[in-house]
């Protein structure tokens, strides 16, 4: 059975089934319980589970991700939302300082099954610190694992496999096309693997490496282009990243475009050039280069255009480096 | 006095003017002339009108999100009036009622809600902070002003405003106990509305009432009938002088958030609206105008007259920004540091070459 | 009952045995068997023969930074004693005294102070998590298992630990409020020891006492005398009782950190010894010492047998992990997660390779 | 007048100077006050001014972020310390959505003369999360400079350009070296601009960019060579990171290693590697190459020392870039 379904439906399949078949899986954060969630993505699980087994918070990040680690200490496996990850940040000290390190701490004698679940990326017009990718700040944890999906069917099955991982993942939402298209995507349980990024279009000339809300962009940029052969590369999994996937692609293509929503300095997109540098510099023809958000804030709805890049800076910027 | 004898423990809330508009409390009534009376109407009808004229601009696609304040008028005012010109307030997101007090124009309102930065640039004389997304992040920021006032010795005041739900972060805490260790001249303003989004405040703490929460901080906290205009200046005025004599305060003013939590809220998921009917006849705005009529200092025509005016005020406000551009390119990196850095001058550069040439 | 009835306000605290071990509140006193007394004072004194021993060692270098626990004892103790062995502890930093009778084994301890990961590797089986080093982050920690313990209708509470100094932190305030929300089985025990590092406790907060923090949540509040072991088992006892029935309760256990904060700090920096002698005679061992002498439970002689084997037992402790080698350089990468990641392999195969070489 | 001080005694001796300049500069935090600091870097402070302008705060790190907030928009330069860098954490709300952000959001309004000084880094023995290095985290953050200071001169200098800048500066010290070695220092008050590396030995072969405790250990490395010429810079600001003069030097050696104490994914070598590809990619002989610490949680003291790289890591990697 499948059914065709988008991304924020496929979030609220995933937490349905996990709950079905696990019945320590819990999800919990602010309006999750009766409201269903600011973008819905728990609607009907309250009425289909009870009140004890997805219910909503106080107002309070710190406590709601603290809380989680101390049910995944004592036998279950909570997913708990943050609403946006503009407001992950007052829960950052028991990210850093205790889930991405209970496994460690006690020698692998404790470990975390737990997942925090935010929407994250701009351009929706909204106030500020709702249009935040700071996925960086995150994968630079040791511990801690950080995944964006871009597809119903990924987002589904990499939620699943979070869920059942033995340790903390960070499971980024991006909010942009939540609802932005419809997949077919099985009704029952399914998982992918956490750490492999995928290939969305083989191509021989170029690889592009992007992630969330950017891959239909990127997608969008590569349809309007015949004469290059474009390699689009879904990261998926932020930390660990998948190297080989992209090495690979890169010792065929000899040059590389990172495109992400965060900003430039200290983003992910560096960390991705490193990578390329370190493991296949032979085969580069052209600079590693990332197209980016700026080194701003994200701002007000009434300059946001100016700050993603767009399908036409996309193109224009795989075609410079083709022609490098 | 006031301050010092209230007793959070009891779950009492103070109130001056009942449903009825009715002095239940002469004592406490504060000592108004009334063109002041009149002021404090005209300012919560002027709120209520804005406030309605932003929700229908949202609806139309003119304005972006909007956070409603229907029913929570006579907070705003009241507490907004208790102010002098040098005290600071420090907003969290819903306090229209204070900011136009405060000298937040309607245009510069508008713009922020309309999603631009230049609506919180409002002149720097106007000592309002602008809008706090992260709940309660803001309540620190009122203690180091009020610290800042206090070392010069300056006796100005600094309000700050959160929510039922701002209550439960940690920075509420941090920021309720630095004042009170520093004994600074902070009055926090909680408005419980009752809901934070869909979570009633019975989900939110399990204290008796929100005053309470000043006993851990050894300051006084006060419950206020948070629609009722009288009660709230008198108690925030209390408030004000306490603070800067004595420490910090706590005030808990009762109301109710008629509206949805913003314009991409349906409160219908969540409440009845039986739980929103025994608020009508409550409000605010209802109660002063029994006021001001049983006391012959208003007519209802006025009413109306007023009501008109302010919606061409909104209006017009709102049509000087209408069309205003969108933001430059270039505000969007130059509001970062005194200096650009060479990246984003950089990027900059980069960005415009683009756009000129895709112009071409 | 007990809970209940105390009313933090009124800054009174709970005594069950005075200065000189004379019982002054008896209806309190815990219902104990002559053996369960000697076990609360020979568990006390292993802890201070343990403390001082640590002291020692870190002298000589044989220890790395160690927070002492002197004074303290009592609170610990009597608060661990409380515990069943189903119920879970969860730990700041200073409970030394409490970690014995959960089960910590000395050499683990030792091997916690003396820089090994291993030293937390003490056994799911026992029911106490780790030291935490960022002041009261725990404290939500044992929110989340209390949770799941009640969703799961067990019966075992859980108990967690903080200092003066971390009532300040808003993880203090996030963690109550959730709790308090939830009615979770949580006992908060905070050893109110006085001091934070160089902060005294009256420059930490404003408010009356901690206990009267509680109030802020709609929890019970009690103080306790932190250095009568009997009272502390007695309100500890009655908490864990009430939270796994009500709900969650706060304790302030009032003592003193006689000693330095940790090995690196030097406390003549901020404190005289004036402030440091009243407490002298509030002593928590002497105390029940002289209560055991009192009531023939004890003989002198005994006292400094027991010394002497406590001493001897920390030393074999010591020993039997001093010569423990260094952490493998294989752990330092595989527990980060259930199977090492591409990278953490890379790294690890080319350090070990580098090792390889340079030892050859 | 001179006088030859060590790293902690230059925090100090700029906070002295500054307070005696300026009386709108304010310095407190835990312990800071009568205990004149944990590492003492504030001693005989509170002796001088009073405990009106430097004092004790309780234990509440967002509380000491946030109030400086307040305190720079009411006319005050606050210097606040975080005690060890593994506690800003519970601040990193107040400095992502605030401290680094006023500016911007009032459109130049009002800004923060502020500066938040935390030591930072490893290899003194210490328990846990006393031995963090997660500059890269804020170095992303736009709105933040982020400095390193690695020498008494240098620390004077930067602090007190720190605490005159109009906007706020995360100042982390590299409490390894705070007394590892004393350095000729004015008494008086000068400053040292921030955003500009230093080449603290010139050399033609290879580039070695390093910052923090790390530059000793660097230097150590590289004065076991002598067949190499290496030039080594000490990066002194992360963020906004001084892109010139690391391009310079390698469009010179043609070779670049990075060197740095914080785990290697997504850190601050990342960022450096993608400049260089960006902007000497032509130059480029050997591929830029990151020496750092493991992705890893900071081992506990008995396994710490095989964490840091050392002198003769760092050395061999040199020999290993040069001779490629
Ligand atoms: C730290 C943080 N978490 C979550 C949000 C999302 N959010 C915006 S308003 C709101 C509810 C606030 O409730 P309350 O404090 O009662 O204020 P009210 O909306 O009722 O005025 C929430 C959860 C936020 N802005 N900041
Ligand atoms: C979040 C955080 N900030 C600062 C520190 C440094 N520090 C360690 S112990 C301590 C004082 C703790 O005082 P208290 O809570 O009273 O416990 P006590 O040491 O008295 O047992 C401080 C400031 C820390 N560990 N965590
Ligand atoms: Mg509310
Ligand atoms: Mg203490």
């Amino acid at each position: 059975m499948s059914n065709k379904i988008n991304i924020v439906q496929a979030v609220q399949q995933a937490l349905y089934n996990e709950m079905t078949l696990d019945e320590t899986v819990v999800v919990y954060g602010q309006d999750v319980g009766v409201e269903g969630g600011v973008f819905r993505a728990t609607v009907g699980l309250q009425k289909a589970f009870g009140s004890e087994r997805i219910f909503d918070t106080p107002l309070s990040e710190s406590a709601i991700v603290g809380s989680a680690v101390g049910m995944a200490i004592n036998g279950f496996k909570p997913v708990v939302e943050i609403q946006f990850m503009g407001f992950i940040y007052p829960a950052v000290n028991q990210i850093v300082s205790h889930v991405s390190r209970y496994r460690n701490r006690t020698r692998g004698e404790r470990h975390l099954p737990m997942v925090i679940r935010a929407p994250y990326g701009g351009g929706i017009r909204a106030l500020e610190l709702h249009s935040e990718s700071t996925e960086a700040m995150f994968a630079h944890i040791p511990g801690l694992k950080v995944v964006i999906p871009s597809t119903p069917y990924d987002t589904k099955g990499l939620l699943i496999s979070a869920i059942r991982d033995p340790d903390p993942v960070l499971f980024l939402e991006p909010k942009r096309i939540y609802r932005a298209f419809r997949q077919k995507v099985p009704e029952d349980a399914y998982t992918l693997p956490i750490g492999k990024a995928k290939i969305v279009k083989e191509g021989e000339d170029i690889t592009v490496v992007t992630w969330g809300a950017m891959v239909p962009d990127v997608q969008k940029a590569v349809s309007t282009i015949d004469d290059i052969s474009v390699e689009i590369i879904d990261l998926r999994t932020i930390s660990p990243m998948d190297r080989e996937t992209i090495v690979e692609s890169v010792q065929k293509t000899g040059r590389i475009l990172v495109v992400h929503e965060a900003a430039k300095s200290f983003g992910a997109g560096a960390e991705i050039v490193s990578v390329v540098n370190e493991k296949a510099f032979l085969s580069l023809e052209a600079p590693p280069t990332r197209l980016t958000g700026f080194d701003t804030i994200f701002p007000l709805p009434r300059g946001e255009k100016h700050y993603l890049p767009t399908p036409e800076r996309i193109a224009k910027k795989i075609r410079e480096i083709a022609a490098y | 006095m006031l301050i010092e004898q209230f007793n959070p423990l009891e779950d009492k809330m103070i109130q001056v003017m009942d449903e009825n508009g009715e002095i239940v409390n002469a004592d406490l009534m504060p000592d108004l002339k009334s063109e002041e009376i009149l002021e404090l109407y005209k300012t919560m009808l002027k709120a209520r009108t804005i406030d309605s004229a932003a929700l229908s601009l949202q609806r139309q696609g003119r304005l972006l999100t909007y956070a409603p304040n229907l029913g929570q008028e006579a907070a705003q005012v009241g507490s907004g009036y208790a102010l002098k010109k040098t005290d600071w307030a420090v907003s969290a997101f819903r306090e229209l009622g204070m900011w136009l007090i405060k000298g937040w124009t309607i245009e510069k309102i508008f713009q922020y809600w309309y999603g631009s930065e230049w609506g919180s640039h409002f002149g720097e004389e106007i000592r309002l902070l602008p809008i706090s997304v992260p709940i309660s992040s803001q309540l620190s920021h009122a203690v180091g002003i009020a610290m800042a006032a206090k070392f010069r010795g300056e006796s100005d005041a600094v309000i700050a405003y959160t929510g039922d739900g701002g209550t439960s972060q940690g920075e509420f805490h941090e920021a309720l106990n630095f004042a009170a260790v520093y004994k600074t001249p902070n009055v926090f303003f909680i408005q419980n509305n009752q809901f934070a989004i869909s979570i009633p405040s019975s989900k939110q703490t399990a204290s008796k009432n929100l005053a309470v929460k000043a006993l851990a901080y050894g300051m006084p906290g006060i419950k206020v009938d948070g629609n009722d205009v009288f009660a709230v200046l008198a108690v925030t005025r209390a408030a004000l002088e306490y603070a800067i004599k004595e420490g910090p305060v706590l005030i808990e003013a009762y109301t109710f958030r008629m509206g949805a939590h913003t314009t991409s809220d349906d409160p219908s998921k969540y409440r009845t609206d039986e739980e929103v009917e025994p608020w009508k006849k409550r409000d605010p705005m209802l109660r002063l105008e029994k006021y001001l009529l049983q006391n012959d200092l208003l007519k209802e025509a006025d009413i109306e007259h007023l009501k008109t005016s302010f919606q061409e005020e909104a209006m017009a406000a709102y049509q000087s920004i209408e069309h205003t551009s969108d933001t430059e390119i270039e505000e969007i990196f130059s509001h970062h540091y005194a200096e650009m850095t060479p990246q984003l001058e950089e990027q900059l550069a980069d960005y415009l070459a683009f756009v000129e040439r895709s112009q071409r």
